[in-house]
């Protein structure tokens, strides 16, 4: 007993491990948690105690929602920040959770206090939103209790076996369909991908269809760093804001694809530097963290000749910002912006068209966009209707996500899973842009 | 207790654990636990002979073992249906004969021990076992030790030619194209 | 002495296991209800999995676990060969390396067919 | 007769090693993480935070599956930590003062580290989770492709001892580590041992693209304790590789004992900060390389070592 209260008085001080799920317009307000000190933002519901839902989240994500929630240990809590309007039938699900409006720092004393209260036994652990107890039974009926037909066949435990398929190596072995996400961590918020393994390697892949689409009417919530894309749409604005924006976005997009590498405390680096971008140290900071990235050529060699697209699936990258300038193509609709070219914007390019081209295109762009945002001064862009963001071309319509979408199954197919995953941490795909895009043209349609 | 009790008690104990994990690997339904119960009986087996005075041997069984037996759990797994006996089911197929044929196979091996006439004076120097196997080596069976290479290539390149699917010169099916058992699909093929 | 070092390292490894075994028993703090069927999901980033995921999983690299069964044997020879090298000198040399470069070759066979690969 | 301490001895003390060593790591770890990642350090939270998360793990309920291969999933932690601390009791801090030095401890280190994988595919596949079991399939390329490697490096270690016996390694460093004698043994130990520890750039089967790999369904004690039991091979690796390497208890001034633990510490602090600026390298891309370059260069340094031994 008294052990008992040794440990957890001991826990009521541990850093609070959370589970960010970000809905619309707080993914980059999330991600920050991972600089509190207080906090340790996870990847998986297992490893959390205290679930951290923002914002509106679509509802079609209500259920996966609700398995993230139940997958976390006992003892555990729901903290629902800044909830939209929409939030409240997903609200409601959940048994107890803890309301908090406000900064990022009530959000922080808010996830403490309730983990606290877990451990000193004035807050009960959060129930199953699907309560029920047991598990499927299984019930054989064959001589040696084998389900219904053969080896293979049956529901065992309430789920069915993956059936065989021919493979590129002439066997005949499982496939195992799976859809990943939408929550999968080093997958972009809201992507779904149906995918079909056999062994590690991707043979089939199909990516839904992106929710941010049809969330919540209305609910147009842009995040802070990508607004000024949409106003760039509608009037012209500053081209340093616009510049430090870019740099902004490639740095957080960074810090994301470092973690999936393996490093996360170079993310942690890259993620501070997103708060000194208007400062005279930005630069050197950025070098010093792309030297710390590439010395070691580890990086480069484990991505080079991943995700590459071949000369065919090249020509189908316009609009795609800078995976297609790591492919090789000048595609930049600042071009057309005559401010740009009164500054002396030329486009970086690159030629490789694979993973590591578009990791050293994205460190180039930002000391590009930082030395743009420096010389450019007061100067306005002279282009409305149409902008370059930090992944390509938007206009209100399309954004650079539903092109790449499409591409995927394409760049996907017979890959490792590894390698899966590195090809779609460097194309960049932002959901909530393009759905936000998607949203701006049919609101445009109704007024109009 | 001596030190010839404990070392009794520790055969026994290994002897004892490497026919009970023997006798599950029969008597699971997974691949997976019946590989590593397997394994689990070669370590056993090593064990006795490492108090047998072999100790050189018995480490190197038990630390070979490992991977032999993570490669047969990977193919075991791959190539078996219902690899995690999801669906219960029985290991063993005609398993009068099998038992027959383990028992006799056991007395034929275990006869061995009483008919052989083993050597009065026990090895003096256990200490030495690896150093006079390694002059053993490079000494008389330098011959032999030289043929294993041989077979060793030998067996590498043939488990590479027949297992693997492509090579230098293209897919490995290429122009060996398997007739279709159906009479229509091999006319359309 | 009782036991030789042998018995000692074998203590130490039962002794770990066996601690180690009852801290996971001992750590299981007093049960919850017991879980509900949605808090047994294997994860896979929030969507149920449709089937179970044990299978006849492919492992790409068969052909290279073949090639090690192979060459992990040199690894015994190469251990007893290793304590007499000083004692034998350039016999033992010129015999390892003859043995070396025999199996050697099996390598680049298997790296030049792109074996090594994920088939 | 090999030295080996008494029972009741060597068993506690191999046991507090093994405990002190994963808490060095995780400060170690948590230190340099914050240094590199540009933070700053506090040192109360580093020193405290890993016994806090410890306490809140082992407080936390332990998750299970839909039909997981329960005694598996139990025993893979057990079974790394246990090998862990067998690695450990073979490191002598003195020439008499080691837990055990058998004629064979070579071999039976080099058998600690090859089981470690049949404790990662164990736990990569008891929890039936597809993440977990992609971990535990590429630990089995990974760790099969660095076995052979691994023994080739250590074993030049053993030409100039003409023994197994690791007492006997360290005795003829006398004159002169084998960090000299074969510069390419350390930087191939150190490639191999933190692919053998799955640490840092070789953390395959628990990587981030697998969502935590075989550890993505652990909870409470069960992540606690193979955190744990993969610190504490990574200590064993460090440990074997001061002493293997760097002259074990050689040097001038201090006890033996504070000079093996000075050299582990080193190690471990390259291995952790190695972790922390290498990124994850490729699984298939690995495979090639340790069968077409590491394997070459193993047996270039133990036949370049052996001549000028000669």
């Amino acid at each position: 007993m008294v052990l008992r209260r040794l440990l957890t008085g001991l826990a009521a001080g541990a850093p609070v491990p959370v589970l960010p799920v970000a809905g619309l317009g707080t993914r980059d307000a999330l991600r920050e948690l991972r600089i509190r000190a207080e906090l340790r933002p996870v990847d998986v519901p297992a490893a959390a105690s205290v679930l951290v839902a923002a914002g509106s989240i679509p509802e079609e994500f209500g259920d996966p929602l609700t398995l993230l929630h139940d997958g976390m240990p006992h003892p555990r809590a729901v903290v629902w920040w800044n909830p939209g309007d929409s939030a409240g039938p997903l609200l409601r699900r959940f048994a107890d959770p803890t309301v908090v409006y406000g900064s990022a720092d009530e959000l922080v004393s808010a996830v403490v206090r309730v983990f606290r209260d877990l451990y000193s036994g004035h807050g009960p652990s959060s129930d199953p939103v699907v309560a029920g107890t047991g598990r499927a039974p299984w019930e054989g009926v064959g001589p040696y209790g084998q389900g219904g037909s053969g080896m293979t066949g049956g529901v065992p435990y309430g789920r069915p076996m993956a059936e065989v398929a021919p493979d590129r190596d002439g066997l005949r072995l499982d496939v195992v369909p799976l859809t990943v996400g939408p929550f999968f961590p080093q997958f972009p918020p809201g992507l779904r991908l149906e995918a079909t393994f056999s062994g590690d390697v991707v043979v089939h892949c199909l990516p839904l269809v992106n929710p941010f689409v049809d969330i919540a009417r209305g609910d147009l919530t842009i995040r802070p760093g990508l607004d000024v894309f949409f106003r760039a749409l509608f009037e012209p604005v500053p081209i340093a804001e616009l510049e430090l924006a870019r740099a902004r976005d490639h740095l957080v997009w960074l810090a994301d694809a470092l973690t999936a590498h393996g490093l996360p405390a170079l993310g942690l680096r890259a993620l501070r530097l997103t708060h000194a971008l208007g400062g005279t140290s930005a630069v050197p900071g950025v070098r010093r963290l792309s030297r710390a990235i590439e010395w070691s050529q580890v990086l480069r060699w484990s991505t080079r000749g991943v995700g590459r697209f071949d000369a065919a699936g090249r020509t189908s990258l316009g609009g795609c910002g800078p995976v297609a300038r790591a492919a090789g193509l000048p595609d930049d609709a600042r071009m057309e912006d005559a401010a740009y070219r009164a500054l002396g914007f030329e486009p970086i390019v690159q030629d490789a068209a694979d993973a590591a081209a578009r990791w050293r295109q994205r460190l180039a762009e930002v000391v590009q966009s930082l030395a743009l945002a420096r010389s450019a001064g007061a100067q306005r862009s002279k282009v409305t209707g149409q902008v370059e963001s930090p992944r390509g071309l938007l206009t209100a319509g399309s954004a650079p996500a539903s092109r790449l979408l499409p591409l995927l199954p394409g760049l996907l197919e017979g890959l490792e899973w590894g390698d899966a995953v590195a090809t779609i941490v460097s194309l960049d795909i932002d959901l909530e842009e393009a759905g936000l895009a998607e949203r701006l043209a049919s609101a445009q349609a109704g007024t109009t | 207790m001596t030190d010839a009790l404990v070392a009794d008690v520790l055969f026994g104990a290994f002897a004892l654990g490497s026919v009970i994990t023997g006798w599950r690997v029969f008597h699971t339904d997974s691949m997976m636990r019946a590989a590593f119960f397997l394994l689990a009986s070669f370590a056993a087996v090593g064990g006795m002979l490492v108090i047998l005075g072999a100790e050189f041997l018995g480490m190197v069984l038990i630390l070979m073992m490992a991977g032999e037996m993570l490669v047969m759990a990977i193919v075991m797994v791959m190539f078996m249906m219902n690899p995690a006996g999801l669906n219960p089911m029985w290991m063993v197929h005609q398993h009068r004969v099998a038992v027959a044929a383990g028992v006799s196979s056991f007395l034929a091996i275990a006869s061995l021990g009483f008919l052989v006439d083993f050597r009065e004076d026990p090895n003096v120097q256990p200490e030495m076992a690896t150093v006079e196997l390694g002059i053993e080596l490079l000494g008389d069976s330098m011959l032999v030790f030289q043929t294993a290479g041989v077979l060793l290539l030998a067996t590498m390149i043939g488990a590479v030619a027949i297992a693997s699917s492509r090579g230098r010169f293209g897919a490995a099916e290429e122009g060996s194209e398997e007739p279709a058992l159906d009479p229509e699909d091999r006319a359309a093929s | 002495m009782l036991v030789g070092p042998l018995g000692v390292a074998l203590a130490v490894f039962i002794a770990a296991l066996v601690a180690v075994l009852l801290v996971e028993r001992a750590g299981e703090p007093a049960a919850h209800e017991a879980p509900s069927p949605t808090e047994r999901v294997p994860f896979a980033g929030g969507l149920p999995p449709q089937v179970h995921a044990w299978n006849r999983y492919h492992a790409r690299y068969y052909v290279m676990a073949l090639v090690f069964l192979v060459f992990d044997m040199e690894m015994v020879y190469m251990y007893p060969w290793a304590v007499v090298f000083l004692r034998e000198g350039g016999i033992a040399m010129v015999e390892m390396a003859m043995f070396i470069a025999i199996l050697l070759l099996g390598v680049l066979y298997a790296w030049r067919e792109r074996s090594l690969e994920w088939s | 007769m090999r030295p080996a301490a008494p029972l009741e001895l060597a068993v506690p003390l191999v046991g507090i090693v093994v405990v002190i060593g994963v808490y060095v790591v995780a400060v170690l770890d948590q230190a340099i993480s914050e240094r590199v990642g540009g933070g700053t350090l506090r040192w109360r939270r580093v020193a405290f935070d890993p016994l806090r998360s410890a306490a809140h793990l082992v407080t936390q309920q332990r998750r299970t599956t839909e039909r997981p291969d329960t005694p598996g999933w139990i025993l893979a932690p057990a079974l790394l930590s246990a090998l862990a601390a067998l690695a450990l009791a073979m490191v002598p801090l003195g020439p008499t003062t080691v837990a055990a030095d058998p004629e064979t401890g070579f071999v039976v280190f080099s058998a600690a580290i090859a089981f470690v994988m049949i404790a990662v595919y164990l736990h990569g596949w008891s929890p039936n989770s597809l993440f977990a079991l992609h971990g535990a399939y590429r630990f089995g390329a990974q760790a099969l492709s660095l076995q052979i490697p691994f023994l080739l490096a250590m074993l030049a270690t053993t030409l100039p001892a003409e023994s197994l016996s690791i007492v006997d390694i360290v005795q003829a460093q006398e004159s002169l580590w084998n960090v000299v004698r074969q510069p390419l043994g350390l930087p191939l130990y150190l490639v191999v041992g933190v692919g053998a520890s799955f640490w840092g750039p070789m953390n395959l089967p628990d990587a981030a693209d697998l969502a935590g790999g075989t550890g993505v369904e652990d909870s409470g004690v069960a992540r606690l304790l193979w955190k744990s039991a993969r610190s504490a091979m990574l200590v064993a690796v460090a440990a074997m590789g001061a002493t293997g390497f760097l002259g074990g208890w050689w040097g001038p001034w201090l006890p033996g004992a504070v000079w093996v633990i000075l050299k582990t510490l080193v190690l471990l602090g390259v291995l952790i900060a190695a972790g922390h600026l290498f990124a994850r390298v490729r699984v298939e891309a690995f495979v090639v390389v340790a069968w077409a370059l590491l394997i070459p260069l193993a047996l270039l340094n133990i036949f370049v070592s052996g001549a000028v031994l000669l």
